[in-house]
C-alpha cells in the first residue's frame, strides 16, 4: 500500500515538471492559437543559455534575468518573423512552423553553447523527506510548489494586471477583441516572453534532474498528452493533466510495465491521451467551440 | 488536300452557282474533310462536310414540312456560332433569306410580316417579340431557340433545334435547288438583300485576294459586336463552302483567347472592335514600367533597325504564339481595317487584310458589317 | 403555427403533400435561443424566401434541415418522410443540397472540379477501380464529367473552368458554390444568403440563374435574403422569423400587408444595428452593402473556430 | 517549355482526367524515366547508386505517401516512419517464416500491414481535427517503436536487435548489386507514382481535397467523411510501408527499429512542405533537395574550412538551414518547391506576357 502510495505521489510530483512545461504551451495557444512545438526547444535554449551564463561566472540571479532578457528578445523575433507573415494561416501550417522553429532554436542554442551536457545544480539536493508513513523526494515538492505558485501567479496576472484582461479578450473573442483596439502584436510579444520565463523555469528543473542537454527539447513531446487531457486552453487543465499523465505514467510502468516487459512511459501517455480524446476532445477544462456554418 | 483554291475551283465542282450546289460538291469532293470544328461543354466537335450536309438536309426537311417555303425569310437573333451557319445553310437550301440585324432595332418594318424566326436565347425570344409586336406581325409559325431547350413546350410555336431534325421527313419531298438570283441575305438595318450568286461570287473574290483554301484552320470569332452575324454570314459562310476549309468555333466569345490557343488557325476572321480587343488585352499584358525587359520589349516593337529588328521578329513570333496565333497565315478584318488592325499589325507582324463593300459586295451588306 | 397570421395564410396544398414542413422546431446554443418552435411548409416547385431580421434563426434553420444542426425539439418532413434529425449525408442521399452563408466552395480546386464533387453521390465506381483507372472508373469519371460541363454551361462558368476557386472574385465564388449544388440535381435546393455582398449586377445575374433552375429544372428551392426587392420579386412564398419564431408565413404580398412583420422588422432593424455596433463579427442588416459584408462576414467564419464561447452577437452572426 | 497547345484538342471527357494533359509534359516525362532506367546505370557509379539515388527514391516515395494523406486529405500525420517500420518488419517476417513468397509480394504484404496501421491510427480523426491527429500520429509512432524494440520475436529473437535481409531475388534474377538494388527500387517506386497520378484526377482524389477543403461541405453534398479520411490513411501508409521495406530491404540491409524514429517523421514531413503538398511530383523535388543539400553542405564545410571541419557544426548549420527553409516556405510558397517549378513554367509558357 505504501509503495502504491509512494509512486502515486512519486508520479504526481513528476508530473508537475510535465505541468510546467504544458503552461508555457497553453499560454501561447490561448494568445494565438498557436499549437506551438517549439516550446520544448525555448525550454532548452533557456536552460541552456542559463547554465552557459552561470558558468561565465554570473550569480543565479544576474544569469536568470539575462536569460529572460534573451527570451525576450526571441520573442520579438518569433513574433516579427513568425507569427506576423502567418496570421490567419491554418492551425496546421502554424503546427508545422513551430516545428519548423524548434529545429531552428535548436540549431542556435547548440551552435552558441556548444552541443555537451552542462550540469546544472540549484542547490536543492535531491533527498527523501518523511511525510507521514512515506517519503518523497525535496526536489519533487520544492518543483510542485514551484509550479503551484506559478499557476497562481499567472492566475494573478491574468485577472488583474491589463495584459492579462486583453489577454483574455484575445482568447475569448479574437475580432471582438481587435474592435476594442486591442494590439495583437504586442499581446504576441508578451505571452511568448512569458512562455519563455515559464520555459526557464521548467528547463531549470528538468535541467538539475537530467542534466542540460539537447535531449531536453524532448520534454515537449511529454507535454503533449498532457494538453490534450487537460485541454489545449486552460492552465488549470495543463497542471491536473500533467498530474494525471505523471501518476498514471509511473503506476503503469511499475503495474502494466512489468507485464508487457516495460519501456512503456513512452507511449502510454499518448494511449491516455487517446482515450480522454474520445470522450471529451476539448480535454477536461477545455472548451468546446461551437462549429457554425 | 489538293488546291481547291477558289474561283478556279469552281471549274471541278461543275460551276456550281448556289449554295446547295457547293455544299454537295464540298460532300462529294471531300465528304471525310473536316467541315465545321466547335467547341461545346468544354469538348471539342468536328463535323465532316459528308455529315454537315446530311444534317442541313435534315434541317431543311424540318422547316419545309414546318411550312417554310421558298421565297420564306427567317429572322435571326442570334451570335455567329456552328448551330446557326447549319441552318443558315438549309434556308439557303430552301431557296429562303436570313433576316439579320437587330430586330429591336429600327430595322423592321410593317412590311415583312414575320412568319419564321431564329433565337440565341429566352432573351433573344422576347426580343424578337417584341420586335413583332412594334409592327404588328401575324402570328408566328416556326420559331427555333437555340439554347434553353428544357424552357421549350410542344404547345408554343418554339422548337429547339433537335425537335426541328425530329419532324419526320416522308413529308413533302423538298422544293427544287434555288436559282443563282434567289435572295440570300436580307440586311435589316440597310434594307439590301444580296443573292446566293452574288454572295458567292464576292466570297470567290475574297478568297482569291486573301490566297484562302482548303485545307487551312480558320477562326471565327464569336465576338464581334452587335452587328457579328450578317457581318460573319456575308464574309464567312460563301468563302466556307466554295474553299472547304475548316471552319472552327471558339466556347464562347469569353473563352476564345483560350480556344484559339487549342486550335492554332492558320486565318481567323474578325471585326474592327475584335481585334482592338485582342490588341488591347494583349498590350495590357505587357511588361510595363521602366524595367528593362519592358524598356527592350515596347522599344523593339516600335520597330528600329539592326539588333532590334531581330529581336522585333522573334518577339513578334512569340506573341502569335502565346496569343494562339502560332500558325496565322492571315487575318481577315470584315468591314474594313482600321487602326486597331494597324495595332494588330504592330504586335503580331501580320495586317489584317480588309474587307468590305468595295470586294464587290453590294455596299448595302458592307453597311452590315 | 405560432401566430394567427400565419394560421391564416395557411397556404393552401396542392394535390401532392408539402415537400418540405418543418413542425416545432427549437435550437439553442448554450444559453442563446435560436430557434423556438419554428413551424411551416414548402410546397413543391416553389421559391420559399426565409426572412427576418439578423438573428431570427434563420441560418438555423438551414443547418437543421441539411442535418448540420441536431434540432432540440420538433421534426423535419422531406417528401412525406419524417425525422427529428439525419446527418448530413443522409440529408444529402434524400435530394437536400445547399449553400452557405459564409462561402464554403473548396478554395484549393478548379471550378470543374467543385462542380464535380456535387455528383460524388452517384459516381458508380469503388476507389480500387479509380486508384488503378480500371472497370467502371472510366465511364464514371466521363457521365460526371459531362454532367458538371452542363451545369458549367447552365451557370455560364466556362471562362473560369480550370481556374482554381480561391483565387475567384466573390460573386463569382457564390456562383460555383451554386453550381456544385446544383450538380447534385437536388429536389430540395436551400440557399443562405445567395446574393450577400453583391453588387447589383451581380445579384440581377444571380436572381435570374435561380429563377432558371426552379423553372428550367422545376427545383424546390427555400432561400434566405436580405434584400427585399429581390424577396418579392422572386419568391413564391415568403415565411418572416423573429426572435426565432414564425411571425408571417404567405404570399409577398400577403406578407408585405402583415403588420407584425412589419414592426418586427422595423423594431429589430434597430436592435440589430446596436448588436452591429457592439462586435465587429456581426452581420449586416439589409440593404447589405457589399464591402461591409466582406469585411464581416469572411472573418466571422475564423472566429467562429477562433473563439471558444461565441458571444450572442457573434451566434447572431451566423445565424 | 515554350508549350504550342494548337491541334491538342480534347475531345473526351476522359481528357480532361489524364495524369499529363499536354503532349509536352508526357515527353518531358518519358524522357526523365529514359535517363532513370537507361543513363543512370550505364553513367552513375556504385556510390551514387547506393548512397544517393537508392534513398532519394524511397524517400520520396515515403514522402508521396505523406502527402497524400496531408497534402491531398489535409491529415497531418508525424507518424509516417512508424509505418514504414511496420512495412519494413512485415516484409521480413513474412520472407522469413513463409519460405517461397515471392519478394514483391512481401513488399505489398509489408504496405498492407502498415495500412492496416494507419487505418487505426487515422480512427480518432472520428472524433478530432487538425493538429490533435499530431498526438494520435505521435501515439502510433511510439507504440510502433517499442513494440518492435521490445519484443524480439519481429527480429527473430536476435540479441543485438538487428536483422540483416535475404538476398534480394526478384523473378528469380539476384538483384543483390548495387545497380539491381538501384533498378529494383526504382521500378516499385515508378509503379506506384504513376499509380498516385490517378489519385488528383479522380473522384478519389477529389473527395479528399473536400475533406481538406471544408469539411462540413463535403458532408453536406453527401461525402462519407470518416471513411474519406480512413482510407487516406490506408492508401498513404500502404505507400510509406512499402517505401519502409525498400528502406529496409535495398538501402539498409540490415536495420533496427531506430532507422524510423521520430526524427525520420519529421523528415518526411519536411520533404512535402519543401518540395510542396498536395502535388506528387513535390515529393520527388523535396525528397532531392533533402539528400542533396546536406551533401553540398558537407562538401562545401570541408572546401572552405579545409579538412578540419567539425561534423557536429555541420550538423547544427543543416538544422538552422532546413528550419529556417521550411518557415520560409510556409510563409512565401506554401505550394513549395512544386510550385515554384509550376510557377516559372506557366511564365515562360506565356512570356513576354505577363497573364494571359
Amino acid at each position: 500500500m505504501n509503495f502504491f502510495l509512494e509512486t502515486l505521489i512519486g508520479g504526481l510530483l513528476a508530473g508537475v515538471l510535465y505541468s510546467m512545461v504544458a503552461i508555457g504551451f497553453v499560454l501561447i495557444y490561448k494568445a494565438s492559437g498557436v499549437f506551438n512545438f517549439a516550446q520544448g526547444s525555448l525550454l532548452l535554449f533557456a536552460a541552456l543559455t542559463f547554465v552557459s551564463l552561470t558558468e561565465r561566472g554570473f550569480s543565479f540571479w544576474v544569469a536568470f534575468l539575462l536569460t529572460l532578457a534573451t527570451m525576450a528578445v526571441v520573442a520579438v523575433l518569433i513574433e516579427r518573423f513568425l507569427l506576423r507573415p502567418l496570421v490567419a494561416r491554418s492551425p496546421i501550417t502554424l503546427f508545422m512552423a513551430t516545428l519548423g522553429l524548434s529545429y531552428i532554436i535548436e540549431g542556435v542554442a547548440q551552435a552558441l553553447w556548444g552541443a555537451d551536457v552542462h550540469g546544472l545544480d540549484l542547490g536543492i539536493d535531491d533527498v527523501p523527506f518523511p511525510i507521514g508513513p512515506i517519503s518523497v523526494s525535496r526536489f519533487d515538492l520544492i518543483a510542485a510548489a514551484t509550479a503551484g505558485l506559478l499557476v497562481v501567479g499567472l492566475a494573478l496576472f491574468a485577472g488583474r494586471s491589463r495584459l492579462g484582461l486583453s489577454l483574455r479578450a484575445v482568447a475569448d473573442d479574437p475580432l471582438a477583441a481587435l474592435s476594442l483596439g486591442v494590439r495583437l502584436p504586442k499581446i504576441w510579444r508578451w505571452v511568448w516572453t512569458l512562455a519563455g520565463l515559464v520555459g526557464l523555469i521548467a528547463g531549470l528543473f528538468w535541467g538539475s534532474r537530467s542534466g542540460v542537454q539537447f535531449s531536453l527539447s524532448l520534454v515537449v513531446l511529454k507535454a503533449m498528452p498532457v494538453l490534450v487531457i487537460g485541454g489545449f486552453d486552460s492552465i488549470a487543465g495543463a497542471l491536473v493533466g500533467g498530474l494525471i499523465v505523471g501518476a498514471s505514467e509511473k503506476l503503469a510502468e511499475v503495474y502494466i510495465g512489468e507485464i508487457v516487459g516495460g519501456g512503456i512511459e513512452n507511449w502510454f501517455p499518448y494511449a491516455l491521451a487517446i482515450a480522454s480524446l474520445m470522450v471529451r476532445p476539448a480535454g477536461l477544462f477545455g472548451e468546446r467551440a461551437i462549429e457554425r456554418v | 488536300m489538293t488546291s481547291l483554291a477558289s474561283p478556279s475551283s469552281a471549274a471541278n465542282t461543275g460551276a456550281a452557282q448556289t449554295f446547295p450546289e457547293w455544299l454537295a460538291a464540298r460532300a462529294a469532293r471531300q465528304g471525310d474533310a473536316v467541315a465545321l470544328r466547335y467547341k461545346r461543354r468544354g469538348l471539342w466537335h468536328q463535323e465532316s462536310w459528308r455529315e454537315l450536309e446530311a444534317d442541313v438536309a435534315a434541317l431543311a426537311r424540318g422547316l419545309s414540312a414546318r411550312g417554310f417555303a421558298p421565297g420564306d425569310r427567317l429572322l435571326v437573333d442570334a451570335g455567329p456560332g456552328p448551330t446557326v451557319f447549319r441552318v443558315a445553310l438549309a434556308v439557303l437550301r430552301l431557296g429562303g433569306a436570313l433576316l439579320c440585324g437587330v430586330p429591336g432595332g429600327s430595322g423592321l418594318g410593317a412590311s415583312d410580316e414575320i412568319r419564321f424566326a431564329l433565337a440565341e436565347d429566352d432573351a433573344a425570344r422576347a426580343r424578337i417579340g417584341a420586335a413583332r409586336e412594334a409592327v404588328g406581325a401575324g402570328a408566328l409559325e416556326l420559331g427555333i431557340v437555340l439554347d434553353g431547350e428544357d424552357a421549350v413546350d410542344a404547345s408554343s410555336a418554339w422548337l429547339s433545334l433537335d425537335a426541328l431534325r425530329e419532324v419526320d421527313d416522308t413529308a413533302s419531298p423538298l422544293p427544287p435547288l434555288p436559282s443563282p438570283g434567289t435572295e440570300g441575305l436580307v440586311g435589316l438595318s440597310a434594307r439590301a438583300s444580296l443573292t446566293q450568286g452574288a454572295w458567292l461570287q464576292s466570297a470567290q473574290e475574297l478568297l482569291a485576294a486573301a490566297g484562302i483554301d482548303a485545307g487551312k484552320r480558320v477562326f471565327a470569332s464569336r465576338s464581334l459586336g452587335s452587328l457579328a452575324l450578317p457581318a460573319q454570314l456575308a464574309s464567312l459562310l460563301g468563302a466556307w463552302v466554295v474553299s472547304g476549309f475548316a471552319l472552327s468555333f471558339g466556347e464562347t466569345a469569353a473563352t476564345e483567347d483560350y480556344d484559339r490557343r487549342e486550335i492554332g488557325p492558320h486565318v481567323v476572321f474578325g471585326s474592327e472592335d475584335g481585334y482592338a480587343a485582342l490588341v488591347a488585352r494583349t498590350r495590357q499584358a505587357l511588361p510595363s514600367g521602366h524595367g528593362l525587359e519592358a524598356r527592350w520589349i515596347s522599344r523593339s516593337l516600335d520597330g528600329g533597325g539592326g539588333p532590334r529588328a531581330l529581336l522585333r521578329r522573334f518577339l513578334v513570333r512569340r506573341l502569335r504564339e502565346v496569343v494562339g496565333l502560332g500558325h496565322l497565315e492571315r487575318a481577315v478584318a470584315v468591314g474594313g481595317a482600321g487602326a486597331a488592325a494597324a495595332g494588330f499589325e504592330r504586335l503580331f507582324g501580320i495586317a489584317p487584310f480588309a474587307w468590305h463593300a468595295s470586294a464587290g459586295v453590294p455596299s448595302t451588306v458592307g453597311t452590315l458589317a | 403555427m405560432s401566430t394567427p397570421s400565419a394560421s391564416a395564410s395557411a397556404a393552401p396544398q396542392g394535390a401532392h403533400p408539402p415537400l418540405l414542413e418543418l413542425q416545432g422546431i427549437r435550437l439553442a446554443f448554450k444559453a442563446v435561443r435560436a430557434v423556438e418552435d419554428v413551424s411551416f411548409k414548402v410546397r413543391r416547385h416553389e421559391i420559399c424566401a426565409v426572412i427576418g431580421p439578423n438573428g431570427a434563426g434563420k441560418s438555423s434553420i438551414l443547418n437543421i434541415v441539411s442535418g448540420v444542426y441536431r434540432p432540440d425539439a420538433g421534426s423535419v418532413a422531406f417528401d412525406g418522410e419524417r425525422r427529428s434529425h439525419m446527418l448530413p449525408r443522409q440529408t444529402a442521399q434524400q435530394g437536400i443540397a445547399r449553400t452557405f452563408q459564409n462561402i464554403a466552395v473548396f478554395k484549393g480546386m478548379s471550378v470543374l472540379e467543385n462542380l464535380l464533387t456535387g455528383t460524388t453521390l452517384r459516381f458508380e465506381s469503388s476507389w480500387l477501380e479509380q486508384l488503378l483507372w480500371l472497370g467502371r472508373a472510366k465511364g464514371a469519371e466521363r457521365r460526371e464529367r459531362e454532367h458538371a460541363e452542363r451545369v458549367l454551361e447552365f451557370l455560364e462558368l466556362q471562362p473560369y473552368r480550370d481556374a482554381p476557386v480561391g483565387r475567384l472574385a466573390y460573386g463569382l465564388q457564390k456562383r460555383v458554390e451554386l453550381g456544385r449544388a446544383l450538380a447534385a440535381a437536388p429536389q430540395l435546393l436551400l440557399l443562405d444568403e445567395p446574393m450577400a455582398g453583391m453588387n447589383a449586377s451581380e445579384k440581377q445575374s444571380m436572381s435570374e440563374a435561380i429563377l432558371d433552375v426552379n423553372r428550367q429544372l422545376g427545383t424546390t428551392i427555400v432561400l434566405i435574403e436580405h434584400d427585399m426587392r429581390v424577396v418579392m420579386d422572386i419568391s413564391d412564398h415568403v415565411v418572416v422569423l423573429d426572435h426565432g419564431r414564425v411571425v408571417g408565413d404567405g404570399t409577398p404580398d400577403e406578407v408585405r400587408q402583415n403588420p407584425d412583420v412589419l414592426r418586427a422588422y422595423l423594431g429589430s432593424r434597430r436592435q440589430a444595428a446596436q448588436t452591429q455596433s457592439q462586435s465587429a463579427a456581426s452581420d449586416i442588416t439589409d440593404p447589405p452593402d457589399a464591402s461591409a459584408i466582406l469585411a464581416a462576414s469572411a472573418p466571422a467564419a475564423s472566429a467562429a473556430s477562433a473563439a471558444p464561447a461565441p458571444s450572442p452577437a457573434s451566434i447572431a452572426a451566423s445565424t | 517549355m515554350l508549350y504550342s497547345e494548337a491541334g491538342q484538342l480534347s475531345t473526351d471527357y476522359l481528357h480532361g482526367a489524364r495524369r499529363f494533359r499536354l503532349r509536352q509534359e508526357r515527353l518531358e516525362v518519358l524522357a526523365v524515366l529514359v535517363i532513370a532506367f537507361v543513363a543512370v546505370p550505364a553513367f552513375a557509379d556504385d556510390y551514387w547508386l547506393t548512397a544517393i539515388l537508392i534513398p532519394f527514391s524511397i524517400l520520396a516515395l515515403a514522402g508521396l505517401g505523406l502527402n497524400l494523406l496531408t497534402g491531398f486529405a489535409g491529415q497531418l500525420s508525424v507518424g509516417s516512419a512508424g509505418f514504414m517500420a511496420v512495412g519494413a518488419y512485415t516484409a521480413y517476417n513474412v520472407l522469413l517464416r513463409l519460405p517461397g513468397v515471392p519478394l514483391l509480394l512481401a513488399f505489398a504484404l509489408g504496405g498492407v500491414a502498415a495500412a492496416i496501421a494507419g487505418v487505426l491510427a487515422g480512427l480518432p480523426s472520428l472524433r478530432i481535427k487538425g493538429f490533435y491527429l499530431v498526438v494520435t500520429t505521435l501515439a502510433a509512432q511510439f507504440f510502433i517503436e517499442w513494440v518492435f524494440t521490445r519484443f524480439r520475436w519481429f527480429s527473430n529473437d536476435n540479441a543485438s536487435g538487428l536483422v540483416s535481409v535475404p538476398r534480394l531475388v526478384v523473378l528469380g534474377r539476384d538483384a543483390s548489386s548495387p545497380l539491381g538494388r538501384y533498378l529494383l527500387t526504382l521500378s516499385v517506386v515508378v509503379a506506384l507514382t504513376a499509380l498516385a497520378l490517378n489519385i488528383p484526377k479522380s473522384e478519389l482524389g477529389r473527395r479528399w481535397m473536400a475533406v481538406r477543403d471544408m469539411d462540413t461541405a463535403a458532408a453536406v453534398i453527401g461525402i462519407p467523411v470518416l471513411r474519406t479520411k480512413l482510407l487516406a490513411f490506408a492508401i498513404s501508409s500502404f505507400y510509406c510501408g512499402v517505401a519502409g521495406a525498400l528502406w529496409g530491404f535495398t538501402y539498409l540491409g540490415t536495420f533496427d527499429p531506430r532507422a524510423w524514429e521520430l526524427s525520420r517523421s519529421f523528415q518526411i514531413l519536411f520533404i512535402i512542405i519543401i518540395g510542396g503538398m498536395g502535388s506528387i511530383m513535390g515529393s520527388f523535388l523535396g525528397s532531392a533537395f533533402m539528400l542533396l543539400v546536406p551533401i553540398a553542405m558537407s562538401h562545401a564545410g570541408s572546401a572552405l574550412l579545409g579538412g578540419s571541419v567539425d561534423q557536429g557544426a555541420i550538423e547544427n548549420y543543416k538544422k538552422i538551414l532546413f528550419g529556417l527553409l521550411i518557415v520560409a516556405f510556409l510563409i512565401r510558397e506554401p505550394g513549395g518547391l512544386a510550385r515554384l517549378l509550376r510557377r516559372a513554367r506557366d511564365r515562360a509558357r506565356i512570356w513576354p506576357l505577363r497573364s494571359w
